[in-house]
Order: C-alpha cells, then structure tokens, then sequence
C-alpha cells in the first residue's frame, strides 16, 4: 500500500519501436501540485494519458491512490478527471448540455449545472459547442473537469489557447482545487508561470526523467538541459 | 455439351481442364507470392 | 531458421495432390451422370473441404487472439484468413465451372455456393480492413472481431438461403464417386491440407518478421544521467 | 447500474440527432430518393416494381443505414467525446446498448417515413396482417442496429470509414436482408401459406445473437 496519490515505478510506453516514456519513477503526495515540465514531444501527454488510463503502458507499473487502476477501474476513474488537448465534449451539444450528460452519467444528475459555469467564468448558453472561441472551449473543459469533482486532476496545456485575462483564471482555479484537496497534476511548456503555482516539478526530455525537485528551480534545469 | 438435366452430360472436357489448371495456379501462384514477400531474414 | 520446417508439409502436400490429380483426372472412370465433368469433384471436394477448415482454423486464431492479447495469434489470423479467403475463392470459380457445363449456368443460389462466396466477401473485408489500421493492438482487436462475426455467419447464412431457395428444385450434386477412387479425393484433401499448413506457416512466419521490423521489441533505452543544480546560482 | 448508464447514453444520443435533425431529414430524403432512382431503373412496369417492392424498400434502409451509423460514431470521435466517456466510470455494454437502441429508434423511424412513399411509388397494398408488418419492422432494423453499432465502432477511427463499413457489415446482414424482404413482401400480398412465422424466428434468432455478441465484442473493443 503506497501512500502517495500517484506512483510510477520504470513506467515506459513504447509506440512501434519507439519509446515515447521511459523508465519514469514518480511520486505525487496526496493534495500536492505537481509540474511536469518538457518541450514538445517530450513524452509530457504520453505520460498523462497513462496516468488518466486511457492508455496503456508497455512496461513498468502505476499506482493510483496505493492500487493499480486495474484492480478496479470504475473506481479508479471515479477519481480522476483529465484536461487534454481534446476537449472531450460532444460538439452538436450545447455547454450545459455537455456538462449535464456527464452529471448524469456520474449519477448526479439532479444537480445544477450552472455554479459551474459561473465558476470558470462562462455565460451559460443554448448553442452548440462547435461555435464556441478556443478560449470558450478550454473553460468549458474546465467546467467538465470541475464538475466531475475528481480527487486526482491530470490537467495538460492549462493556459494553451488563453489570452492573458485567462491566466490568471487557471491560476486562481488550480490553487482552489487543490485546498480543496485535489491532487493536481499539471503538464505545460509554460515554465516561468506554472513553476510559482507548483510544488514540485519535472522535467522530461526526450521521454526521460532528467531532473526532479522544487517546482521554482526548474527554470534552472530547464536552462541546464537546453542551454 | 449438354446440361444434366435431360440425362449424361456429353464433353467438358474444356471445364475440366480449367479447373485443374486453376487450382495449380492458385497454390503455386499464392506460394510464389508467400516466399517473395518474406523479406530480409 | 526452423521456418524452413514449413517447407517440408508444403512440398510433401504438392507432390501428394499432383499423385491425387492424376488418379481424379486419368485413373478414375468416367462418372455415370455427369461424364466427364465428374472429373472436376476429384479438384473441388478436397478444395472445399480445406477452405472451410481453413476459415475454421481462422475462427480459433481469432478467438485465440483475443482471448490473450498475443501477436503470435493475430499473426496467425491474418495469414489463415489470407489463405482461406484463397481456397474459397478458388472453390467458387471451381463450382461455377463444374455448374455450367452441368446446371447450364456459371452460379446457382446454391447455398453452399452462396454462403462460400459471403465468406469470401467478409474474408476480404478483414484482410482490408487490417491493411488499413496501422497500430498493432488496434489492429488485433479489429481482425479479431470481424474474423469471428464472418465465420459465425457463414452457417446463419447457409441456412437462409436453403430456406430461401426451397420453392426452386433442390440440385443435387450428385458426387457420385467410384468407391475404388475415393482415396483420391481423400489424398487430395491431406495434399491440401498439407499445403495450406505450409503457406500459413510460411506466411506467418514472414508476416511476423515483417512486424518485427515496424513494430518490434526495442531495448528500452537507459536511464540517461540526471540532472544536477549547483547551489550557486547559474547552475551547470 | 448498467441500464441506467445504457439510459443516459440513448438520452444523450436522442439529445445529438435532436440537436442535429437537418441530418436526419437528409438521411429520411436519402433512402426516397434511392426509392425514386429504383423505381425509374426498373422502369414504368406497375406490376415489377409492386413485384420487389419489399426488396427496393430494404435495399434503401440499409444504404441509408451506413451512413446513420457512421454519423452516430463520428459525434463520439469528434473532439473526443468518445474519450472523454472512458474517463468516467462508464461500463462499456452500457455504451454499446445505449448507443444500439438509439439507432435502432432511428432505423425505425426512417423505415415509418420511407413506408409511405413506397406505397405510393410501387402501388402497393396491405393483404397481411398491420401487427407482422410492425414486427417486421422492429425485428429488421434490430437485426441492423446490433451489428451496425459494433461495425461504425469498429471502423470510426480507420481511414474510408465511408467505404469500410457497409463492406464488412452488408455482408454479415445478408440473413436479415433475406428474411426482412421475404417477410415484408408476404404482408404486401397476404401469407395464405403462413411461411411468415419460420422467417420471423429466424430474423429474432439473428437479433439475439447479435445483441448479445455486441456488448461483449464491443467491450473488448472499446478497452482496446
């Protein structure tokens, strides 16, 4: 039984003959905020996707919440909810269509849907998705992932498609979920914002760990690794 | 020839010919294929 | 290396069906009712027969392949489904020539007939299908499934169209064939059994090397060195 | 757990092709005009066309069918939804028969609006029952929904969608097409025989079976 909220031990993933990820040993203490940090390609989506169990690893072993998501994955995927660059909404859908197919599918679909796009800042309408801004859809990715109160929330891109305004939004939500006690994981090439949001970070490169620590020095190792 | 409706059906031969020569074809023709595409060692 | 071993059914089972063709095609005596067209059962029974054990064969692989997620499986779907969509093609453009000369046309809603030449179509469609699906596990999961939903269909589809057909005179096919030339028939169905082992084999073996080569185990790489900080500010 | 899930997912469906009708009176006006098309292919004889009426009119739900059940998985992979559903803790089955029922409605549907037309066009007129023409019609496009849903699944993300799934699929249906015609064409012109029943067991066999290899298949599928 580990303590931790997310455990990999080797975790590696292998695309043809490729290795996307390889050998990733982390640990995520319940509650923390948890930076993974690396340029494009560098295995930072693989990793979450494994993470969030859409997809499989090829070696290696993931604990969520001390067991693995296997055992019972129901359960497990009861917990966590994942932000990717997909929004993973249905497009023909109004917002709070979205929002409500997903509370029903949750058994809660008695509750309101609007505090939730109050929350991310987002009017409540009747058209459909599809004609929704960049910036519109990435609140209402928000609002999905809100909604689905997970304990363990793998976020990638928060501020990918934000304008400046928006920053600050994704920064002031990060910080509430996790006091409320959310795990939050967060994947962005954003360095020097995500880095003051965050406790601890890492930093991937070319599918690899190369450096584990405190969230505010990897801008450093960032430095040290490209230069 | 004649259909076997109405009693022996009367030469063919040219059926018969066609269908033993198919089949070799077929087997030779998809074994050629199988040892060609097996490729580098 | 030992996928030479597959060569040894291959070339036992062409010598056998050439000795069995001889007995069909010279040795046998003309057949009472179909003349000299009778001759083509020797060619087209042992067809039959192989190409539905071979889509049998495929149905096991298929269900194999699901049941535990391994290439070996798949491998061997795809390559008996390959060679069973061969023979079954190969048996309907036999039947067809034999129905001519015997029926007055090439095809008859012949149930078998019928119901070998939806195999044949749903057969392809895998074969397809699979060529277009690039990733490897995806790709299992796909043959896997419509390997099994062609083969389960083909007796469904067997008995429908014998109900379908009931009202239109029932052709027999009349095998009759001389007791003392039967073990041609039989011989030529171990000589293509024998071959269809071979090819499948062989295909495998080449199908699995070329998967090897685009999808194949690569070492995982070493854990390269990580990084270290210096206290001072600057860092490496 | 499960029906209830199945529930929301055929809900959220509905809601789709709801929020979408303009596709769906396209695919209603698809299958007249391939109703249209045969009977000017066929010519002006009354007495053909009345002949293979039931034949035209399931040759049209099902060419329309492919392109119903391609639309209902291609609003699962756009933007990911399909995806986002794996995230929750939703059973696949539950995914697989939501999804069917929904599209069995909408075949349902699609054979009530095309009816009409073909009355019209071929002439035709009732001598069976009204009650084998309903069954018929349930059973038929049952027998087309099952295994329908699991093929759009099974080629959704492969390249030629378009093409794939009527050539895996229109094999596997060739015992409901010949079922559903047959039936169909006995409530067309009376059933003094009663052959109706054999081929209606056999359309309900084919529906079993495939309702329930579907949820099976389709989970394998789905955890893929």
């Amino acid at each position: 039984m580990s303590r931790f909220a997310v455990e990999t031990r080797d975790l590696s993933r292998r695309f043809g003959r490729r290795w996307a990820l390889a050998r990733i040993n982390i640990q995520v203490e319940p509650g923390e905020r948890f930076l993974i940090v690396g340029s494009n390609g560098s295995g930072k989506t693989t990793l979450l996707r494994i993470l969030s169990t859409v997809l499989d690893a090829t070696h290696g072993d993931l604990l969520l919440f001390g067991q693995p998501p296997g055992r019972d994955p129901s359960w497990t995927r009861a917990q966590l909810g994942l932000l990717s660059h997909l929004h993973n909404v249905y497009s023909d859908l109004s917002g709070p269509e979205n929002i409500r197919v997903f509370l029903r599918l949750l058994g809660r679909g008695d509750e309101p849907v609007e505090p939730w796009f109050e929350r991310v800042g987002l009017e409540v309408r009747p058209d459909p998705v599809r004609s929704y801004s960049a910036g519109m859809m990435k609140r209402l990715s928000f609002a999905r992932l809100l909604s689905q109160k997970p304990q363990l929330a793998l976020i990638d891109e928060p501020y990918g498609q934000l304008d400046p305004a928006g920053f600050g939004f994704v920064d002031e939500l990060l910080t509430d979920l996790s006091e409320s006690g959310t795990t939050v994981v967060v994947a962005s090439h954003q360095v020097d914002r995500a880095r003051m949001l965050c406790q601890r970070a890492i930093l991937l490169d070319q599918g690899q760990l190369r450096w584990e620590g405190p969230a505010v020095d990897v801008a450093r190792a960032w430095g040290a690794l490209h230069g | 020839m004649q259909p076997a409706l109405d009693g022996v059906v009367q030469g063919g031969e040219g059926f018969v010919y066609a269908v033993y020569a198919l089949t070799w074809l077929t087997i030779l023709g998809y074994t050629a294929f199988v040892l060609l595409t097996r490729g580098p060692r | 290396m030992n996928d030479k071993l597959w060569f040894v059914p291959l070339v036992l089972g062409l010598v056998a069906l050439a000795v069995a063709h001889y007995g069909g095609l010279v040795m046998a005596p003309t057949e009472a009712m179909m003349g000299e067209v009778g001759r083509i059962m020797y060619a087209h029974v042992p067809t039959a027969w192989t190409g539905m054990l071979m889509g049998l064969v495929a149905f096991v692989f298929a269900c194999g392949s699901l049941a535990t997620s391994k290439d070996g499986w798949d491998i061997g779907t795809h390559a008996s489904v390959e060679v069973a969509t061969l023979l079954c093609t190969l048996l309907c453009i036999q039947g067809a020539l034999w129905a001519k000369p015997t029926w007055g046309v090439y095809w008859d809603w012949d149930p078998r007939l019928t119901s070998t030449a939806i195999l044949v179509l749903s057969f392809a469609g895998v074969l397809i299908l699979r060529a277009l699906v690039h990733d490897q596990g995806k790709r299992r999961i796909v043959t896997g499934v419509t390997t099994i939903l062609a083969f389960v269909n083909v007796p469904i589809t067997y008995y429908s169209v014998k109900w379908w057909n009931t009202l239109h005179q029932d052709m027999s096919s009349g095998s009759s064939i001389a007791d003392e030339f039967k073990w041609s028939l039989y011989l030529g169905w171990l000589a293509m059994m024998l071959i269809a082992v071979g090819l499948v084999g062989l295909r495998s073996a080449g199908l699995m090397a070329r998967l090897r080569r685009e999808h194949g185990e690569t070492a995982l790489p070493k854990a390269k060195q990580k990084i270290e900080l210096l206290a001072e500010k600057g860092g490496a | 757990m499960i029906f209830r899930q199945a529930i929301e997912i055929f809900r959220k469906d509905l809601l789709i092709e709801w929020r979408g009708k303009a596709r769906f009176v396209a695919l209603a006006v698809f299958a007249a005009t391939i109703l249209l098309m045969m009977s000017f292919a066929i010519g002006p004889n009354n007495k053909e066309l009345q002949a293979h009426a039931s034949g035209y009119i399931w040759i049209a739900v099902l060419l329309t069918s492919t392109q119903l059940l391609a639309g209902s998985f291609q609003s699962e992979t756009e933007g990911g939804a399909l995806e986002g559903l794996r995230l929750l803790p939703v059973f696949p089955p539950s995914l697989f028969y939501g999804k069917a029922i929904a599209n069995w409605l909408f075949l349902v549907l699609l054979v009530v609006l095309v009816l009409p037309l073909s009355f019209a066009l071929f002439d035709l007129s009732i001598q069976g029952s009204y009650g084998l023409l309903a069954l018929v019609i349930l059973l038929g496009t049952a027998g087309v929904a099952a295994p329908g849903t699991l093929y759009a699944a099974l080629t959704a993300r492969a390249p030629a969608q378009q093409l794939m799934l009527p050539l895996l699929l229109f094999p596997l249906l060739v015992p409901t097409l010949l079922a559903a015609v047959k039936v169909t064409a006995l409530v067309f012109v009376g059933d003094p025989m009663g052959q109706a029943g054999g081929w209606l067991g056999l359309l309900a066999c084919f529906d079993v079976v495939f309702w329930m290899f579907g949820g099976v298949l389709f989970w394998k599928l789905v955890e893929s």
